[in-house]
C-alpha cells in the first residue's frame, strides 16, 4: 500500500486525469498548491510595489494504490505530465500502513480497489 | 382666448408627437422638446426647409436633463460590458479581459473627440463626415437639435467606445494587448465612424430610409461581424476545444448583464433625443423586449437540458436588448413583446452551432450581437409602425421596408468584415497578434498587465519599486527589510 | 388673488393626489396637467386661467424625463435584490438565489404586461382593475397624468417586479425553481395587483385614505407576508439549525445594498410621478431615514457584541429605506430622520428572535421587509404633514389616520397570507415545491441550473454538446480531443 | 418675435451662468427662473413676460429632474470608494474597509443634516455659515435657485458623506473602528463645512473669485491631506514594507472606479445646479478628462514596466475625474482633454515616490487627491475660459486667476491639516486609534466587526445567539441540534 | 506515531470534528480538496458547452496522533462521516518519523499531545 | 528521503521561505489549510445567528529533502515560525520511499537536489 503524491502543473491536470483513467486507476483527490522550485519568479506590478511571485501555481495529486499499481501509476503521471521545461513537478512515494473505505469500512486492498456498486 | 387656442393645436401636435410628427409644424421647433431622432432629421427632407425658416433651434431644459442622464446611462455599459466579459472567461484572464473593455474609454474615446465625430456628424457626404469637428472645434454649448451640442458629442463618444468593447469578447483569452488597443482605436476611425455616418450622420442608409433607431446595425451587427474576423485571423486559443473553459465567476457576468440592462435605457430610450413620447415607448420596448426573450430563452434550456441556466439567463437578455434596439422607438410594446420573444431562437441556436464549429468566438459575440443584430433589424421591418414613430412595414402593408432593412444589414456586414479584416492585417505586419501559448497558458493577466485579479499574496516577496532582474529582487527585499520598501 | 386661491385649491388637490393616481377625476387630470405649472404658479400667477382652461392633459417634458429615470432605477432594484440576497447565501446556492431575482423580469415582467397592469390599473371597482389594458391594449404614448402611459406602465411595472423578487430571500437553498416561477407568476397577479389596485388604483383602500406614498404596504408588507407563508409551506433547509449557514460573500451583499439604496430614489422620489417639490421632499426622506436607522443599528451591534457588523449596516440601510417608503412623500426630513431612527428597533430584534425560533425565513424578509413595512406605515399615521404632502397624522391632531393605516396594514396581511397559501397548495399538487435532502446538499445551482457559480475548471471534461450518458462522456472528450467539441 | 428676442438674450445669459453665481445677482435668477418656460412655452405662450415680472425665484421642473438625479448619483460614489477602496485592500481587511466608507451614510450624513449643512450654507460671514438651518429647520421644498431646498440639502449632503470616505484610504488595514467614525464625523463638521462655505457658502473664497466648479478644493485637495495626516498620525501597518500587500480582488477595484466614473457625472455636472449649456459643458469635459488621464497613464506603466496595469488604470480614471472636477463647467471640451492628459503625470510620479517612502498612505489619497486636486485647481486657473463658463484664466490673458487658484489651495491645505491633526489627537486621548498588531495579523474584518468578507463555514459551528463563553458554546450547538439555534 | 489523513464530504465535516472532539483528538488540520472516485460524474452546461465535472469537492483531514490514539481516531472518523452512499471517502495511516510542536520544539509524543497553556 | 510536512502561520510564511531559502532549500509545496489545535476560537455574528470558528487560517509547507537536509530543513522552519503564542503549529516527517522528477525522470536523490538548468 501506498500514497503516491504528486505535483504537476494546472494545465497538465486534464491529460494526467486522462492517462491515470486508462491505467485504470480511479481513485484520486487533487487539490490546488503553490510550488517553488527552479522556476523563474514571475514580477507583479501594484502601483508603485513591485513583488516577486514566489510560487507558481501547481496542483496536488493524492493516490492511495495497492503495490502491483505503484508503478503503473507513477509511469503514468510522468508520461502524461511532462513538458520538458523547469516547473513539471515530482512525484513522492509514501508508506501506507492502513487503507479504510468509509463507506464500507473495508480495510487495505479491498479499500482502494475499485467500488463495486 | 387665442393662446388658448393656439395652446390646444400645439396640445394635440405635442400629444401625436412621435419623432416624426413634429417636424410638419414649425412652430413646434422652436417651443416643444420633439426633435426627432437624428436618424429621421436626414429622412423626412420637408423637414429642413422648416427648419430653415424658423428662429435657430432651442435649448430644451427637459430635453437636456434626460439626455444628460441618458448619456451617463450608455457610458455606463462599457463596464457592464467589462464585467459580462470578465465573468465568463477563466480568472487567469479576467483583468485582461476587463481591460478590454475600460481601455476602450481612453482609446476610442480619445479617438472618437479628436476625428471620430467630425467623420461621423460632420455634415459631409453620403458615405463620410468631414472635419469640421475634428479636435472638437465648433463642438459648443449651442443647440444641436433642442439639447446642447457638447452633450450630443458626448451621447454620441458613449456609442463609439461601447460598440467598440463588444469586439473584445471574440478574442479573450489570446489577444495581445498592444494590438487590440491599436484595433479597436483604427476601427473606431474606420469601421464605426462611416457606418454611423450612414445611418445617423445624414449618409445615404438615412436617406434611403432605412430604421435603426438606437443602433442594432450601426452598433451591433457592425461589432458582431468584426468580431468574427477578428476571431479568425488571431486564431483560436491554445486549448480550445480540447480543454472546458468555464465561467470564473457567473455573478460577475450577472453584473454585468444588470448594468447593461440599465445602461441600455439611455442607450435606446436616449435615441429620442427629447424626453418624449418617442422616448417613452423606446423605454417601454427596451424593457418588455428582454423579459419576453429570458422568458423564452429559459424554456430552451429547461427543454434542452432540464435546466434554465444563469448564464443563460444573462446572455437572454442582453440578446433581447439587442434585437429591439433598431425598433426602440419604432415599434408598439406589444409587438417589443412579440420581437423579443422571437429574438430568442435565431442566438440561442447560433450558440449551440457556434459550439460545434472550429470558430472560437470566445464569448458568442456573433451569435449574441451580429445575429440578434440582424433579427432585430430585419423584425424592425416588419413591426415597424408609422402610429409608434417609425414607417409602416411588412406587417402594416409596407414589405418596401423590408427590403430597405435587408439592404442596411448587408452593406453593414460587407464594409465591417472587410475593413475589419484588414485593418487586423495591417496591424499583424507591425507586430504579432496573439499570445504565444507559454503566455496563454500562465493567463493573460500575468503576461500582458503583470496582475492577478484575485491574489493572496502567499510567498509574495516585496522588492525595492525599481529593482530590475528577480535574480537582485531577494535580495534587495532582505536588505529592505528594514521598512524603506 | 383669485390666482392664489385657485392656486391653493389646486395645490391642496394635489396634495391628496399623491400617489393615488391623479388621473381619475376631469378635475384631477387637470390638476396633474397644471402639476409642473404648480411649480411655477409662484412665478407665473395668471398661468393657472390658461391652464385651467385647456381641456386635454399634456405631457411635460420634465416629469417625463424624471419618470424616465426613475423606472430605469426601480428596475436596478431587481438586480439589486438579487446581489444582496445572493451574497448572504452560501456560495453553492448563489446562482440560484441570484436567478431567482432575475427571472422575474421574465415572468412577471410579461405576467404583468399582459394582465396584470391592467388588473391593477383598469378603472374597474373598489376590489380590481377591469380588462382595458389587457395585452397593453390602449396603452401608448398620449398622456397619463403628465407623461405618457406607456411610461406610467413601465414604471408600474418595475414595481411588481421588484416586490416579486423579495420573497425569494425566505425560500432560498431550497424551493425548486420551477415551482418558484410559478408561484411568483400567479402571486403577480392574484396578490400583487389586486393589492396594487387598492391602493394606487383607485381602490378601497386610497378611497378611504389610507397614504401609502411609495410602496409600504403594497410592496413590503405584502411581500415580507408572502414570503413567511413560503418559508412555512416549502418548509425549512435540510441543516437549518444544525450547522452554521454563513454569508459566502458579504461584499456583493453590499453591492447589493447600494444598488437598492440607489435605485429606491426612483423608487419614492419616482412616487410623485413629476418633477416637483413632492419628488424632492421624498428623496431628502429617502436619503436621511436610512442614514438614521444605519447609526442605530450599529450602535444595537455594538452594545450586543462589541462590533458593528457589515451585514447589519447593509441590513440596516435596506430596513430604512422600508420604514420610511410609505411616509415618503408625507412627512418632513426632519421626521424622516426620526422614523428611520425608531424603524431600526423592531426589524433588528424581530431579527434576534427569529434566529430562535424554528421558522427557517432564512434572509429575514419578515423582519426586514414585513415588520419594517408595518412600522413604516404606522409611523406615517403619526408623522404625516399636510404641509408636506400628506394628511396630518396623530403628531398633528389627527389620530384618525393612524387608525386607518392600521386597516390598510391588516387588510394587506389578511389578503395576502390566504391566497399566497392558497397558491403554494395548489402548486404543490401539481409538483413537490422542496428539492430533496439530496440536492439541497449538492447546491442548488449544480441541481437546479447545472452551473456553479465560482469554478476553476479542474477536473472538467468537455462533452459533446449533445452528448447524453456521462458514460459516454468520457470517451466522446477523448474522441472530440480533435477540436470538434 | 419680441418673445424670440428675449428668448435669445436669456438664453445667452444662462449660458454664463456658473453655478457660483445664480444664486447672487437677481438678473440671473430670472434668467433661470425663465429659462425652463422654453419648456412650457408649449403650454404658456404668454409665460415669458408674467414670468419676468415674477421677483421670487421659481422652481424649475427640468433642473429638479437633473439634480434629483444628480444627487442619486453622487451618493452612488460612496458605495464606488467602498468598492474601489475594498478591493485594493487585503481579503483579511475588506469589509472593515467597506464599513469605513457605508459607515459614513450613517455618521457624516446625520451630522451633516443636523449641523453640518447649516454651518456650511447658512448665511453667516465669510469663514462660517450659521445656525439657520440646523437640525434642517428652515429646509423645505420653497425654492433655492431654482430647484427645491430640500433637494438643495440633498445634494450637498451627498458631497460631505463622499468625502468623508476618501480619507479611509489612507488608514485602512489598522484604524480602529469606533475612532474612524468619530474622526470622519468630527471632521465633517469642523473641517468640511467652513470650506465648503468658503467656496460654495458665500464665504472669502467664493468672494475673492476663487473658481472651484464642482470641489477640488472642498473635497479632494481637503481630504488628501486629511487622509496624510491620518497616516502619519495612525501609524504605519504592521508589516508595512516589510511584506508586499496585494489587492485581493482587482475586479472588485474596477466596479469601483466604474461607480466612480458614473456618479462623478451628478458630482460635476450636477454642479450646474440645472440642466443647461453648463452642465452639458461639465458632462463633456467630465467625460472626456479621464479618457486622456486613461492613455497617458497606461503609457507610462507600459514605458516603466512594459505592461499596462488594470489597477494603473482604475487609478488613472479617478485621478482624470480628480482633475477635471474644480475645472469642469469652466473650460472647453478641448482643454479638459489637454488637463487629462498633464494631470496623470503628478499623480503617477506621487505614487512611485510614495511608495519608496515610509509614509503609509496605504491607497494613495495623497497622490490621487491630493495632488490630483493641486493639479486640477492650479490648471483651472490656466485653461478656465469666460466663453465656457468661468473667469478667464492665464491662457486667456488673466495671470491674476492663477494666484487666485493657489490661494485657495494654499488655504484648503492649511486648514484641513491643522484642524485635521487636532481632532485626531484629541480622539487620541479618548481611546487608542490603531488596532494592535496581533489584531492587524488577524485581520480588521474578524476583530472590529466579528465577520469575514469571504467564508466557507467549514467547521463553523453554530452558538446559541446568546451563548457567552466559546466553551459553552460547542455544548450548546450539541445541545440545539434540534433547530433551536 | 501515525499521521492519519481521511477524505470526507464536506457536508460531514462538522460531523467529524464533534466526533474527534469527544475523541479527545485536539489537533488536525483540514484542507478543501477535490476527489474522483466511484461517484458518477455531475454535469454542467455553459451556453453551448457541456461539461462532466469528473471531480467532485471533499475534504481532506490530517491528523498527528500518537500510536495509542490512532484507532480511536480511525473509529471517530469512520462512524462519523460515513453515509453509505458512494462517495464517502478513505482513511489512510501514513506512518511518521518526528514530529515537532513549533511553538515549545518539544519532539514526538510531547508534541501532540494537547498543549497545556 | 523524507517529505517534511509543515504547518505554519499564514503571517509568518514570507519568513519560513526566507530561512530555508537561506539553508540552500530549494523546492517546496504550498498550500492554504485550517487548522485546529489548542487556540482559543473566534466567534462570529452573522445578523441573529453566533458561529464559533473552529478553525484558523494556516499554510502547510511540504518539502521532499535527502536525509542530509532533514534537521536543517526542520531547524529553519523550527526558527522562522516560533512565536511562543498558541497556534504555531507543527512539523511532521514523513518518510518517502521514491521520488521523481517528473522533467527530467530522474529519481530519488536526484529529483530533490536543485535543477541545474
Ligand atoms: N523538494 C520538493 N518538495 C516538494 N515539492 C517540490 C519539491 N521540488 C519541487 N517541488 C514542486 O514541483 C514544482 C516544480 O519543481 P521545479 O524544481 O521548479 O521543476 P523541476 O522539477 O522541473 O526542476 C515546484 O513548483 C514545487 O511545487
Ligand atoms: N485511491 C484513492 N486515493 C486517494 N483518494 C481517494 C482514493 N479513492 C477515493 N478517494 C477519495 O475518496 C472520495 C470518495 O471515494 P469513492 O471511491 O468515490 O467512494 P467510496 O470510497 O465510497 O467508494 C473520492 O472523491 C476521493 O476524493
Ligand atoms: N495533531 C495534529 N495534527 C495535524 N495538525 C495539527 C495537529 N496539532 C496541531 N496542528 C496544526 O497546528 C496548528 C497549531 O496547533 P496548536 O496546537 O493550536 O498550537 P501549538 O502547536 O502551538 O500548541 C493547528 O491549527 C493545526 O493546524
Amino acid at each position: 500500500m501506498k500514497l503516491i503524491v504528486a505535483i504537476v502543473r494546472p494545465d497538465k491536470l486534464n491529460d494526467v486525469l486522462e492517462s491515470l483513467y486508462r491505467a485504470e486507476v480511479r481513485g484520486l483527490t487533487v487539490s490546488r498548491v503553490l510550488g517553488h522550485g527552479g522556476e523563474t519568479d514571475a514580477v507583479e506590478t501594484y502601483r508603485g510595489t513591485t513583488v516577486k511571485l514566489g510560487l507558481q501555481e501547481k496542483v496536488r495529486l493524492e493516490i492511495g494504490v495497492s503495490e502491483p499499481f505503484v508503478d503503473v501509476t507513477v509511469k503514468a503521471i510522468l508520461d502524461a505530465a511532462n513538458t520538458g521545461e523547469v516547473g513539471d513537478g515530482k512525484i513522492f512515494v509514501v508508506p501506507v500502513e492502513g487503507v479504510y473505505r468509509i463507506r464500507t469500512r473495508e480495510k487495505d486492498e479491498a479499500a482502494v480497489t475499485p467500488a463495486l456498486v | 382666448m387665442t393662446a388658448n387656442i393656439l395652446f390646444n393645436i400645439l396640445a394635440y401636435a405635442r400629444l401625436n408627437s412621435v419623432p416624426v410628427a413634429p417636424n410638419f409644424s414649425p412652430e413646434l421647433l422652436v417651443v416643444s422638446s420633439l426633435l426627432p431622432a437624428a436618424a429621421l432629421l436626414a429622412a423626412l427632407q420637408d423637414a429642413a426647409p422648416a427648419a430653415a425658416a424658423a428662429p435657430p433651434p432651442a435649448i430644451v431644459p427637459a430635453d437636456t436633463a434626460w439626455m444628460l442622464v441618458s448619456t451617463a446611462l450608455v457610458l455606463l455599459m462599457t463596464p457592464g460590458v467589462a464585467f459580462f466579459y470578465g465573468g465568463l472567461v477563466r480568472a487567469k484572464n479576467a483583468l485582461n479581459t476587463m481591460m478590454m473593455c475600460m481601455a476602450a474609454f481612453g482609446v476610442c474615446g480619445i479617438v472618437w473627440a479628436l476625428i471620430g465625430y467630425s467623420l461621423a456628424f460632420g455634415t459631409g457626404g453620403a458615405f463620410l463626415g468631414d472635419l469640421q469637428f475634428a479636435f472638437l472645434n465648433n463642438v459648443g454649448v449651442d443647440a444641436k437639435g433642442t439639447i446642447p451640442h457638447a452633450l450630443f458629442m458626448a451621447y454620441q463618444a458613449s456609442f463609439a467606445v461601447v460598440t467598440a468593447t463588444l469586439i473584445a469578447g471574440a478574442i479573450v483569452d489570446r489577444m495581445r494587448f498592444g494590438p487590440y488597443l491599436a484595433f479597436i482605436g483604427l476601427w473606431t476611425i474606420f469601421v464605426y465612424a462611416p457606418i454611423a455616418h450612414w445611418v445617423w450622420g445624414g449618409g445615404w442608409l438615412s436617406k434611403l430610409g432605412v430604421l435603426d433607431f438606437a443602433g442594432g446595425t450601426v452598433v451591433h451587427i457592425n461589432a458582431g461581424v468584426a468580431a468574427v474576423i477578428a476571431a479568425v485571423v488571431v486564431g483560436k486559443r491554445k486549448d480550445f476545444g480540447r480543454t472546458a473553459m468555464l465561467p470564473h465567476n457567473v455573478p460577475t457576468a450577472m453584473l454585468g448583464a444588470a448594468l447593461l440592462y440599465f445602461g441600455w435605457f439611455g442607450f435606446n430610450a436616449g435615441s429620442a433625443l427629447a424626453a418624449n413620447g418617442s422616448a417613452a415607448g423606446a423605454f417601454a420596448t427596451t424593457m418588455l423586449a428582454p423579459m419576453a426573450t429570458l422568458c423564452v430563452w429559459m424554456a430552451l434550456d429547461a427543454i434542452r437540458t432540464q435546466r434554465a441556466t444563469a448564464v443563460g439567463a444573462a446572455t437572454a437578455i442582453v440578446v433581447g436588448l439587442v434585437v429591439i434596439t433598431p425598433a426602440a422607438g419604432f415599434v408598439s410594446p406589444k409587438s417589443a413583446i412579440i420581437m423579443g420573444a422571437l429574438g430568442a431562437l435565431p442566438s440561442y441556436y447560433a450558440i449551440l452551432w457556434r459550439s460545434r464549429t472550429r470558430l472560437d468566438d470566445s464569448l458568442d459575440v456573433l451569435a449574441g450581437h451580429g445575429v440578434g443584430g440582424m433579427t432585430g433589424a430585419l423584425l424592425t421591418g416588419i413591426f415597424a409602425e408609422a402610429a409608434w414613430g417609425g414607417t409602416n412595414g411588412l406587417l402594416y402593408g409596407n414589405p418596401k421596408q423590408l427590403v430597405l432593412q435587408a439592404t442596411g444589414v448587408g452593406a453593414t456586414i460587407v464594409y465591417s468584415a472587410v475593413v475589419s479584416f484588414v485593418l487586423l492585417k495591417a496591424i499583424a505586419l507591425v507586430g504579432k497578434l496573439t499570445a504565444d501559448a507559454r503566455d496563454q497558458g500562465l493567463g493573460m493577466d500575468i503576461t500582458q498587465h503583470g496582475e492577478e485579479a484575485y491574489t493572496h499574496g502567499e510567498g509574495a516577496v516585496l522588492v525595492l519599486a525599481d529593482a530590475e532582474a528577480p535574480a537582485v529582487a531577494r535580495h534587495a527585499a532582505v536588505a529592505t527589510a528594514g521598512g524603506v520598501a
